[in-house]
């Protein structure tokens, strides 16, 4: 560092081993004072090479290994899989097995908003929030664990159908932790819209309009925080959403207040379904049997995993293994959202900001980079002047 | 507008009880349905190897003693396993099962993860194959 | 607008360059294209605001065919519409869409790191997810990759 | 006399030290390319339900202040660099605990080219919790077998020879 001048900007390097996040991912902040300039994203330490991998074995064990993509989202993973490759073979698991994937599926998204809620209350500093969202989250992942008989990656399917039944015993449990979720979660969707101190965190922070949205390719919760429908449940419904209809949460304030608000309602949308699917379960067999070796051909599948749309394209040659198993997860198209927005906001908001569109590297295991050069002007200040600034700057912001 | 909305689960944390579950001293049953180590039952086993075909990890080796007498042994590393149950599923004859019971096996050494299961005459055959020194590799599969 | 009228939309904006349609689901419409009509059918694509950009895949076709197969997955609603591009092993390169969807970017760069497929007119060409120490000229995608532990 | 007295006061230090270290094991955590299943379960061992700060166990945020290193996922080859330098900054004596069956053996990711291997091939561990992932129960157990060892061994000295006997295994 030369001594005599101020440098510009400085530079910020965060991770791929950080305090706030427990997945590895490089970030590097250029900030002017306080505002961030510019971002880049370095991720690829979770990158493992899963697409060329699913080349190499058959279509069963394909099926476990793109499970273990995310283990957040491993359901909805090995939903897309399975209904590609039985759109592939010809085959549709019954009714009964399509009502239970979608039931794991949004029990799977009661956990995973829960569980995002909590990680970021923890980015606001709010740990008291995310040790009582954890704590309720318990009572979703006992329903799962005894349901499927693991806390995360279920492994509920299986080509052709689903592996075990809803039993009278776990009908019960799940109502009751739905009814007891229910009631927690409207005290907490009340929390972080009235508690003072966490919605100066959150109100008009990290700001995607929907123009923006719409132009970044934006998608899933975050989308629809900005007022933007994009739910694969609601407009291309698969499974058991097309007896099952799909009420789609909007909200039009597109900053992390309205993300907030909108995964706490579709977590009352999501107990919704989930009682309707109980009351409804269609009677019948579990599963179909599979062909090991779909016929040749080309299957897109795509759902909605609780981050957003999740892309599967799959090409047979008719033998063992795939050809071709193309996976495009929800966190890559709205990564490029945070590092737009991150710019020109206050380097202290940037962990909300960039757990507010809930990343999940593990899924996206790719990288982003963009830079956009900020035109802040820079200036020497004295102690007294930079003090003085931060107190009026404070002061304009409550 | 108000603040500490989240000070009344906090009094009421003062009189309810603790939501910690104290382990080590206390140990909760696990649910019925809960995957933990792969357990074989050798009796009606036929060699078929389709549970080793479809473990997406390579967790289960089937080794044959006597191809004749259908006598197998099986070799399973709960080191490598995923714990998806697809071996359970695969099986036609029932000889898998996980066991709701053993889930707690960390160790200190990794040895203790590769387990063999099978008859003990079967066992004690396929001891005796490999200590001889011009003995055929054993065969899986 | 119900999703055959979406199609049928898309459908009409792009005849201008498709070389032929095919329909292999009833809400998926896949459209072949010369790789030099790409950006101007991308771009009436977006003239008409049809939908987003959901994915790039790319496919390599293998030794016999020698050639990869690019493919640009929009979606609107229930609609799917699929450009597919042939593109020559000796030949791999495809005009970048990034100059009318930014958000491209990060598609073409994975398609590139792991095609070797040339994105002509993409900005930042730096690695993406492969490791630093990574070897030039493999791409794992390819099917005659030589991937070493 | 003189000589018998420092013996006596180093054991004395010695039984302090191993008391402290089972009583509060500091520990970080590092994903190397793990699937976040083991991650999240991590994170729940923290929380009211599992609460292992009753243990003594407190989660840090940096390699520096840290007994253990709790690690998930295989090693991929982007992360085996940082995951070495972080095992580097930890103190001496540093432990270090794989979670998840991947991390042991490379488990369903055996076959990708970007995982290099699992854990004890890039730094040594002293305990492995097989599960994928392993209940936030089995993940305590493992810690408490950790604990156990510590108890037991002179821990300075026994970490050392073992690092050593690892040296000599990759050696060979």
């Amino acid at each position: 560092m030369t001594t005599g001048s101020v440098p510009k900007r400085f530079s910020i390097p965060i991770g791929p081993q950080h305090p706030a996040l427990k997945e590895p991912g490089h970030f590097d902040f250029s900030v002017d004072g306080e505002v961030v300039t510019g971002a880049t994203v370095r991720l690829g330490y979770a990158h493992r090479g899963i697409e060329k991998a699913a080349e190499n074995q058959n279509w069963v064990q394909n099926l476990y290994l793109l499970e273990r993509i995310c283990g957040i989202c491993s359901h909805i993973h090995a939903t897309a899989y399975c209904l590609g490759v039985e759109k592939l073979a010809d085959v549709e698991a019954p009714p009964r097995a399509q009502a239970i994937r979608v039931l794991i599926a949004e029990l799977e998204r009661v956990h995973s908003h829960l569980l995002w809620l909590g990680v970021t209350a923890h980015e606001a500093g709010f740990d008291t929030l995310f040790m009582y969202s954890w704590r309720d989250r318990e009572t979703v992942m006992d329903i799962l664990e005894s349901l499927t008989g693991n806390r995360v990656n279920y492994s509920a399917n299986m080509l052709g159908g689903v592996k075990f039944d809803v039993t009278d015993d776990n009908r019960k449990a799940i109502e009751r932790g739905v009814n007891f979720l229910e009631t927690r979660t409207r005290h907490y969707l009340n929390v972080v819209t009235t508690d003072q101190v966490f919605v100066q965190r959150t109100r008009g922070v990290g700001v995607i309009t929907r123009e923006q949205a719409e132009q970044l390719g934006v998608i899933g919760p975050t989308a629809r925080a900005s007022g933007v429908l994009r739910d694969v449940r609601v407009e291309a419904p698969y499974a058991a959403y097309r007896d099952i209809p799909v009420q789609p949460v909007i909200e039009t304030a597109g900053d992390l207040e309205a993300r907030f608000v909108v995964r706490l309602k579709e977590l009352f949308e999501s107990y919704r379904l989930i009682r309707v699917i109980l009351e409804q379960m269609p009677p019948g067999d579990l599963n179909v049997r599979m062909p090991r070796r779909p016929k040749a051909g080309e299957a897109i599948s795509r759902v909605e995993a609780p981050r957003g749309e999740l892309f599967y394209f799959i090409k047979s040659n008719g033998a063992d293994n795939p050809e071709r198993v193309k996976v495009r997860t929800p966190t890559l198209c709205n990564m490029a959202s945070v590092l737009v927005t991150a710019v020109g906001q206050q380097l202290a908001d940037v962990p909300m900001i960039l757990a507010g569109i809930d990343p999940c590297f593990s899924c996206n295991d790719r990288a982003v980079t963009i830079s956009k050069a900020g035109d802040a002007t820079s200036a020497v200040w004295s102690w007294q002047q930079l003090r003085q600034y931060s107190q009026a700057y404070y002061r304009r912001r409550l | 507008m108000k603040i500490g909305s989240m000070l009344v689960d906090i009094l009421r944390s003062l009189v309810h009880p603790p939501a910690t579950q104290i382990y080590p001293s206390e140990r909760r049953p696990a649910p019925d349905r809960l995957r933990g180590k792969l357990h074989w039952n050798p009796a009606q086993c036929v060699g078929c190897g389709l549970c080793s075909k479809d473990c997406p990890a390579d967790a289960i080796e089937i080794i044959t003693v006597d191809k004749q007498n259908k006598r197998f042994v099986m070799r399973y590393h709960a080191d490598r396993c995923t714990y998806c149950a697809q071996c359970v599923k695969s099986c036609r004859f029932n000889c898998l099962q996980m066991s709701p019971e053993d889930w707690e096996l960390a160790a200190t050494n990794k040895q203790a993860f590769t387990v063999y299961y099978g008859d003990e005459h079967d066992l004690q055959r396929l001891v005796e194959r490999n200590t001889q020194p011009d003995a055929e590799p054993a065969k899986t599969g | 607008m119900t999703t055959e009228d979406r199609l049928r939309q898309a459908q009409e904006a792009l005849s201008p360059w498709a070389q032929e349609a095919d329909a292999p689901e009833p809400v998926r419409l896949d459209i072949v294209l010369d790789r030099s009509h790409l950006p101007s059918a991308v771009a009436a694509l977006m003239n008409i605001r049809w939908g987003y950009l959901v994915a790039i895949t790319g496919l390599d076709l293998g030794a016999e065919a020698k050639q990869y197969e690019v493919l640009y997955h929009f979606g609107s609603g229930a609609a799917l519409l699929t450009l597919r591009v042939r593109i020559a092993h000796a030949d791999s390169v495809v005009p970048s869409i990034t100059g009318i969807i930014p958000a491209a970017s990060v598609a073409e760069r994975e398609l590139s790191e792991m095609f070797g497929i040339r994105v002509i007119g993409l900005l930042d060409q730096s690695r993406l997810f492969l490791p630093d120490d990574w070897p030039d000229g493999v791409y794992p995608l390819r099917k005659d990759a030589v991937l070493e532990k | 006399m003189q000589l018998k007295l420092a013996d006596l006061w180093t054991n004395a230090l010695d039984q302090v030290k191993t008391w402290a270290r089972v009583n509060s094991p500091w520990v970080i955590h590092f994903n190397s390319g793990s699937c976040n299943g083991c991650d999240i379960e991590i994170l729940a061992t923290l929380t009211p339900r599992y609460d292992v700060e009753r243990l003594g166990i407190k989660l840090q945020g940096s390699p520096r202040h840290a007994d253990v290193l709790i690690c998930t996922g295989p090693v991929t080859r982007q992360a085996r660099e940082r995951l070495r330098r972080i095992y580097e900054q930890m103190p001496e004596p540093k432990f270090v605990i794989a979670v998840g069956s991947c991390s042991i053996s490379g488990g369903a990711f055996h076959r990708c080219y970007n995982v290099i291997g699992h854990i004890d091939e890039v730094i040594p561990v002293d305990v492995y919790v097989p599960g994928c992932p392993p209940r936030p129960e089995a993940i305590i157990d493992g810690v408490v077998k950790l604990l156990e060892k510590l108890r037991g061994a002179k821990t300075q000295s026994a970490n050392a020879e073992q690092e050593g006997e690892w040296r000599d295994d990759n050696r060979g």
